[in-house]
């Protein structure tokens, strides 16, 4: 009996250490991808070409990565039908990320040194990319990421480029809009969830917006993403008559926010910043949406043919309109795929050492344009990206409030 | 101090827990030099009063000196530090430690190594490291435990737990020592052995003893003078012999008819 | 007379201190039975064996001839043995009414709980006067009896009484010693922890000396009263 | 070797850093003490480092000076002290559970604090924090003589008479403090150098990290430290070290095991969707095989026999 | 501040109180019978409001691995609330065998149990995030019948709002605590569980079998969670997925802690305090309102650390 308790730490350590050991020898495909790429269509055979995708798949940032996850796969299921890159197929590796800085870089780590990727899509969070980016910069592997709206995102290195459009780009569009819907509007009350880097960088140019307009500013209420109760704060902003109420804040908070100033009686125009943009935040304030102004870089109405096959194919799957991360970690994967065509078209890719195919590709995601499901876009030497439509929209909630959709106003 | 001088003064201490008067008004001093008996019943308030002396609860109103020095509003370790050494009723050693280490713990007034002196490992730390432990083998010889020290001190047998407990206070080198019921628990012979032990370590160490024992023959034996506390209240204060014959005592004491 | 309780071997250990060295007892119906001795010397734990509050690294307990040694603390009083623990230790936090309802908790005659309580408060009028009273507030004595009286309430055939006189005045004392008297003759078997030596001899009808867990003399308690030796040892 | 260090380098280091942040909550318990206080040092030695090394300390070319880095180091060190016995001296008054919820109180207010004030970016935080090493491996450099001092130095300490006075107050407080031990000298010292300790590892992990942010340092951290401790073992300076590095690695080598080239796809992707499940499984039925903790000096002890044929002499 | 403003906030803070002291009451009651913290209460709260949304007929979504699925008939609300507090009462025993019961037979050390209670609130989470993913749920619009979204308490012109969700949780928070309140105060089982919490040891002399009550108490506070959550839920939907009850977890043991740990009318008074607290946070601070809970604690402790109505203890020496 004691001698087992001496034994058995011992061989559990040994154990642990003999797998990591294994791992690493192993050259066998590595990476769990989500389908058999050489099954799903029309492209010919060839080692499939690993794309990693490193979002949050577990912790409180999963309801994005979620929705990250669902966008590349149809990105992957799609572009192997249409033949992949020249006739090689894509495969997506997925590493999850977590919410947290850690786990970000963990999982980059992964996708670089194990997966062997020729570039990423992620992460979720700016945060997280300030953590994870560098090392992939240093590495020399391209990033594109699908959700990273702070300032400073493409500033991280060479090869850190981004699909999701800063917000000082989208956010004054809307305060325009509402400006052009009531011009009456004097006074405007600003709330942020003050933990989300997402909110905070938003409010900043929502805030200068605001006061751009030359509208009264007449508080700024700020608040935390796992808030759920909003009546002191809401009673506090209504007390002082604002005509407008500027929302940046994610699904959840946000959309209990808008229901309970509407509940408690507040009439005026509400805008939602980007982090409202997603069907998710109908069904937490269902009729109550209704009419909220939403700031977009992505809509589902876009008539371009891209978005329309990403539409469906969303729509047939999740029964719903898709929402902007999903288009979002879509693009990133297709700007990955068409980069990689116009390289390979170039010098066939199979002549490239890793290295080399890294670098050239991260030359090519710059120099190139894309037609996407966002629209028609492409990217300044930093990487940061222009896009050329942006979107507002104005939510339209059915009689029940049991579903909506946006109604784009431009 | 002079043997005439009390080397502790109790003045009408009194000690209330929440309605309950534990002790109740008393007064006593304890002469230099002296073994002191401290009786009554279970429940009487005598640890109480230990516990009033030593610091650990302070008292509801009354008057405590050490010497010239009032103990009122000292804290324990500031009362150790005075030469005030003691044992407990219920055995609270440091159950994880060895033997060696609880006696060492209780030389810490006389350890002057800091703790970067003793990380770094100076000459001057590993002497003392090494003289403590020598004083403390040395006391542990004395009550008969030096060739247990590398023991674990929960592992002792429980007689050799009070003789730990006993070794612990003498190694502080007090001036006073109190000790709560140090025979509980020991069969006849050990009682016997204690006896001659507490004598010897009197005049050795030039102590003054006070002393909480519910075996009675021990106590008449060992004490100069007794104090019988009973429901707080000191009843008696004497010679063993004139406290044995007090009505008073046999009535609270003996639960006579 | 027949044995209510028997002992045998029963060893019991606190870490590496033995409290109890293979100590042999028994107690037969209608008596009671005194265990004295020192502090320390394993009075309290032998009925906290007996009562499983502590496990016994050895021997075995039977009661009405059926090993109940490794019963839960809970059945072994529905199986009719309460025990008023050393300290005494009413819920201070509850009414008198309260812990005495408690004490019948394995019961489940209204009726008859009903009637013991009225005869609890009969033989303690005190505690009939404060039965709305929080058991924390009532005095040392007061709570005595409660504890005793809360142990009735389950109609024990074998009561086990820790320190019944503990810290408590002289007058108290007798008055509680009086009322394990009147126990006795109604019938209740008592085995009786008490470091009043004297009282508790003159109490019971047999007697055990325990010595740092050890058995070291038993007999009849009138006899013993009068022995040399326990004088020497217990009565000073 | 090379693959080695670049897959596993950020993985090693971040199991050293696991080790530290679990003794600096041994430290204070060595003592008796249930501090939970750790992230809350651990973010303010980060916000220092990140502080100085964005605004501060001027540096050119590509990496950044180590020495630097040792100085932010050393700054965290001497401010959380500072802070440490400001803080330690009222609130060690407080006993177990009283003492431990006190400390996240302060966890969450310095949280709260980092995301209003101006000078810790808020949400965002500071980002572009300077590298001092090329790849997350070159940390090494500091994550392991690190770990090795503070080993040795427990080592030490855990030997010495203030190693014993602090095992005695854990043991029995009252009997410390007659035997003329003042027990809220050695409560604060213990818990000042678990501060200090946390502060410094927070202060290199700005740099390790990249970025620094509100998020660093939460009481979810407070109690993965304790699990660290108490699942490593909390009577030797061994046990929060290997707890510290083993918790600290399990997710990953979770997520290493599901990319195994042998094993099934499917097995693989559930392995991978279950590896936080199986990581809060382990820890309950750690905690269920091991209460005492994986490493114990008992074990220690055994092991040390086990090597040597006599046993340790008295050092007389 | 005028008046109109003051009542309206005070009210809010009520609302939000009640909220804080339903968690707050099961969390506490807990340590009032074990002397230790379930890091797992958290949990348990969330797992209610998913119970409770499946069997009033909500639908899973589309991430997880039960995707799409959804029961074939359902509960009214009430019936569903009722059954899915029952449930997480359940969970909660399930949870007391699996990490709490086996480390006290051991005699492990209590904080061990902060350890294993977190494993165990880790697994729920993360075993719902496989099943049901990470979306976020919201009870269906009808569950409360045809009342309006709010009520006004004050004047047209001097308008009071409160959601009726709030009074209604508010109210059923007051019926639960009453229930409690009695269960625990004036019957024989409520009795014998306060005698198990002061004094195991004396009751089980008494003939209660501590275990049994530990079980039972493991499922009442279970069953308040739960309930706790399923009505948080409907309120602001299941806001943060698997990790809704988490956020409550933290600021509940600021709760129960400055009522005094183990103390139920303690975690009531606190929670209310609490609410209260935020609900009055000058609009210019709003960003330190999550601070406050944390603020008053840390005084609190500093100044009374047995809570403010809890007992301070003698300790013997």
């Amino acid at each position: 009996m004691l001698r087992r308790r001496v034994i058995l730490p011992i061989l559990a350590s040994l154990f642990t250490f003999v797998l990591v050991v294994a791992c690493t020898q192993a050259n066998a495909p590595t990476g769990t991808s989500t389908s058999s790429a050489g099954d799903s269509g029309g492209a010919a055979g060839g080692n499939p070409i690993p794309i990693g995708i490193a979002v949050a798949q577990t912790s409180n940032v999963a309801l994005l990565g979620q929705e990250q996850v669902v966008g590349a796969k149809i990105a992957e299921e799609y572009f192997n039908q249409e033949g992949g890159v020249n006739g090689t197929p894509i495969r997506l590796v997925f590493q999850d990320t977590a919410g947290d800085e850690q786990g970000a870089i963990n999982a980059f780590t992964t996708l670089i040194t194990q997966d062997k990727v020729v570039g990423i899509v992620g992460p979720t969070l700016s945060q997280q990319a300030f953590a994870a980016d560098p090392i992939a910069d240093r590495a020399k592997v391209p990033v594109l990421a699908p959700s990273n709206t702070a300032k400073g995102i493409p500033q991280i290195g060479e090869y850190i480029a981004r699909v999701s459009a800063p917000v000082a780009v989208v956010a004054p569009n809307a305060v325009k809009t509402a400006l052009k819907i009531d011009p009456n509007i004097k006074k405007a009350a600003v709330f942020f969830a003050q933990n989300d880097a997402f909110s905070k960088s938003e409010t900043e140019t929502f805030q200068k917006t605001v006061q751009e307009q030359g509208l009264e500013l007449v508080t700024v209420q700020k608040f935390q993403t796992t808030d759920t109760d909003f009546q002191a704060q809401a009673t506090n902003a209504m007390n002082l008559k604002p005509d407008l109420i500027v929302i940046s804040g994610l699904a959840a908070d946000g959309g209990n926010l808008v229901k309970q100033l509407r509940e408690l009686g507040f009439k005026g125009l509400i805008i939602g910043g980007n982090g409202l943009n997603t069907s998710n935040v109908f069904s937490v304030c269902k009729q109550l949406c209704d009419g909220v102004l939403i700031a977009q870089a992505y809509s589902p109405e876009l008539t371009s043919p891209i978005n329309q096959k990403f539409r469906e194919a969303y729509k047939a799957q999740n029964k719903k309109e898709p929402p902007q991360f999903s288009a979002q970690a879509f693009t990133g994967v297709q700007v990955f795929v068409e980069a990689l065509k116009a390289l390979d078209t170039k010098t066939k890719l199979s002549t490239l050492s890793p290295e080399q195919l890294r670098t050239e590709l991260n030359t090519q995601i710059l120099a190139g344009k894309y037609e996407t499901p966002l629209g028609s876009i492409s990217f300044d030497p930093e990487g940061e990206v222009n896009q050329s439509q942006f979107y507002v929209a104005q939510i339209k909630m059915e009689q029940d409030g049991s579903n909506g959709s946006f109604k784009f106003l431009n | 101090m002079s043997p005439d001088v009390p080397i502790l003064e109790v003045q009408n201490i009194t000690r209330r827990f929440s309605g309950l008067v534990a002790v109740n008004n008393v007064s006593f001093a304890v002469r230099t030099g002296e073994i002191f008996g401290l009786i009554g019943p279970n429940g009487a308030g005598k640890t109480t009063l230990f516990n009033v002396i030593t610091g650990l609860t302070p008292p509801s109103s009354g008057q405590l000196r050490y010497g010239q020095t009032s103990l009122n509003q000292l804290r324990p370790h500031q009362i150790a530090r005075l030469g005030v050494a003691r044992t407990f009723q219920n055995l609270r050693l440091f159950g994880n430690l060895s033997v060696l280490e609880n006696v060492a713990i209780a030389r810490h007034l006389h350890i002057h190594t800091g703790l970067v002196q003793s990380i770094v490992g100076t000459r001057a730390a590993k002497t003392e490291e090494r003289q403590t432990a020598l004083k403390a083998l040395e006391i542990l010889e004395l009550v008969g435990l030096a060739s247990k020290a590398e023991q674990t001190a929960r592992n002792l047998a429980y007689g050799d737990q009070r003789r730990l407990e006993l070794a612990r206070a003498l190694a502080l080198q007090p001036q006073l020592l109190l000790l709560d019921e140090p025979a509980a628990g020991m069969n006849p012979n050990e009682k016997g052995a204690l006896s001659q032990l507490i004598h010897q370590i009197r005049d050795r160490f030039d102590l003054t003893v006070i002393l909480i024992e519910h075996h009675v023959p021990l106590v008449m034996g060992l004490c100069d003078r007794i104090a019988v506390l009973d429901f707080g209240q000191l009843i008696a204060l004497g010679k063993p012999e004139a406290v044995r014959h007090d009505p008073a005592v046999i009535a609270a004491y003996l639960g006579g008819e | 007379m027949q044995k209510l309780l028997e002992i045998q071997n029963l060893s019991v250990n606190y870490g590496a201190i033995q409290a109890l060295q293979a100590i042999d007892l028994f107690i037969n119906e209608g008596e009671i039975v005194t265990l004295i001795g020192a502090n320390g010397a394993g009075k309290s734990t032998t009925l906290k064996a007996i009562s499983r509050l502590v496990n016994p690294v050895g021997g075995r307990i039977f009661y009405q001839g059926q090993d109940v040694t490794r019963m839960a603390a809970h059945q072994v009083v529905r199986s009719g043995i309460a025990h008023s623990p050393e300290g005494r230790r009413v819920l201070t936090r509850q009414t008198v009414l309260t812990n005495l309802e408690l004490g019948a908790y394995g019961r489940s005659d209204r009726l008859g709980i009903k009637a013991d309580l009225e005869k609890q408060f009969l033989t303690f009028p005190r505690l009939g006067e404060r039965r709305q009273q929080l058991a924390g507030t009532l005095s040392g004595g007061e709570q005595q009896m409660l504890a005793i009286a809360r142990a009735l309430m389950s109609r024990p055939k074998l009561l086990l009484l820790d320190e019944p006189s503990l810290g408590l005045a002289p007058q108290i004392v007798l008055e509680i010693f009086a009322v394990i008297r009147q126990l006795h003759q109604q019938g209740v078997t008592i085995l009786l922890v008490e470091q009043n030596a004297n009282l508790a001899l003159q109490t019971a009808n047999r007697v055990y000396i325990l010595e740092a867990g050890q058995l070291t003399l038993t007999g009849n308690a009138a006899e013993l009263l009068t022995d040399e030796r326990v004088r020497q040892a217990y009565l000073g | 070797m090379g693959n080695f260090l670049d897959s596993y380098g950020f993985l090693i280091v971040s199991t050293f850093w696991g080790a530290l942040l679990g003794l600096s909550v041994y430290l204070p318990l060595m003592a008796g003490q249930l501090s939970l206080a750790s992230p809350g040092f651990y973010a303010l030695g980060g916000y220092i480092a990140a502080i100085l090394s964005t605004q501060v300390l001027p540096h050119s070319g590509e990496t950044y000076p180590f020495g630097f880095v040792l100085l932010e180091m050393g700054v965290a060190g001497l401010v959380s002290a500072v802070l440490a016995v400001i803080l330690g001296i009222p609130v060690l008054r407080l006993r177990g559970i009283y003492l431990a919820i006190a400390t996240i109180a302060f966890v969450e207010i310095l949280r709260v604090l980092a995301l209003n004030l101006e000078i810790t970016g808020g949400a965002i935080g500071i980002f572009s924090i300077p590298q001092p090493f090329r790849s997350p491996v070159g940390y090494l450099w500091i994550a392991l003589p690190l770990l090795v001092l503070t080993m040795v130095l427990l080592y030490r300490l855990e030997q010495s008479h203030t190693g014993r006075v602090f095992r005695a107050i854990r043991e029995d407080e009252l009997a410390a403090d007659t035997m003329g031990i003042d027990p809220t000298y050695y409560k604060v010292l213990s818990f000042t150098l678990g501060a200090i300790l946390a502060g410094m590892v927070g202060a290199v992990s700005a740099h390790f990290f990249n970025t620094w942010n509100a998020k660093q340092g939460t009481f979810d951290n407070s109690i993965i430290y304790l699990a660290f401790v108490l699942s490593g073992g909390s009577r030797t300076f061994v046990g929060p070290v290997v707890g510290g590095m083993v918790l600290t690695a399990l997710p990953e080598v979770l997520r290493t095991i599901a990319n195994i080239g042998g094993i099934p796809l499917w097995l693989g992707g559930f392995l991978q969707a279950m590896r936080l499940i199986i990581f809060g499984l382990l820890i309950v039925l750690g905690s269920m095989f091991y209460p005492q903790g994986i490493v114990t000096p008992e074990l220690l002890n055994r092991l040390k026999l086990a090597f040597r044929k006599q046993p340790k002499r008295i050092s007389t | 501040m005028d008046i109109t403003l003051f009542l309206q906030q005070f009210l809010n803070g009520l609302s939000i109180g009640s909220v804080y002291a339903i968690f707050a009451v099961g969390y506490t009651l807990v340590f009032s019978i074990l002397g230790i913290i379930n890091f797992a209460h958290g949990a348990v709260f969330t797992l209610g409001a998913y119970f409770t949304y499946f069997l009033s007929g909500g639908a899973v979504g589309t991430n997880g691995l039960l995707a799409n699925l959804a029961l074939p008939f359902q509960f009214s609300f009430a019936i569903a609330l009722l059954l899915g507090s029952i449930l997480s009462g359940l969970s909660a025993i399930a949870i007391e065998r699996l990490a709490f019961r086996p480390l006290r037979l051991k005699g492990a050390d209590p904080l061990l149990t902060l350890v294993s209670s977190l494993g165990a609130a880790l697994v729920i989470v993360n075993v719902l995030q496989y099943l049901v993913g990470a979306e976020i749920y919201t009870f269906s619009e009808g569950i409360y019948g045809d009342l309006p979204a709010s009520i006004n308490l004050g004047t047209a012109e001097r308008p009071i709002m409160i959601r009726t969700v709030q009074i209604i949780i508010f109210g059923v928070s007051a019926v639960m605590v009453g229930i409690l309140t009695y269960g625990i105060g004036f019957t024989r089982m409520g009795k014998a569980l306060q005698a198990v919490a002061e004094d195991a040891t004396t009751a089980s002399l008494l003939g209660i079998d501590p275990e049994r009550f530990i079980t039972l108490t493991f499922f009442v506070s279970g069953f308040l969670g739960g309930m706790a959550g399923a009505l948080v839920g409907s309120s602001v939907s299941i806001a943060s997925g698997p990790y809704f009850g988490i956020a409550y977890g933290l600021k509940g043991l600021g709760v129960i802690v400055l009522g005094g740990l183990g103390n139920i009318p303690g975690a009531i008074v606190g929670g209310m305090v609490i609410g209260l607290a935020e609900a009055f946070v000058p609009t210019d601070f709003s960003g330190y309102k999550d601070a406050i809970a944390f603020a008053i604690l840390f005084v609190m402790l500093l100044v009374r650390p047995q809570g403010l109505l809890g007992r301070s203890r003698i300790q013997k020496v």
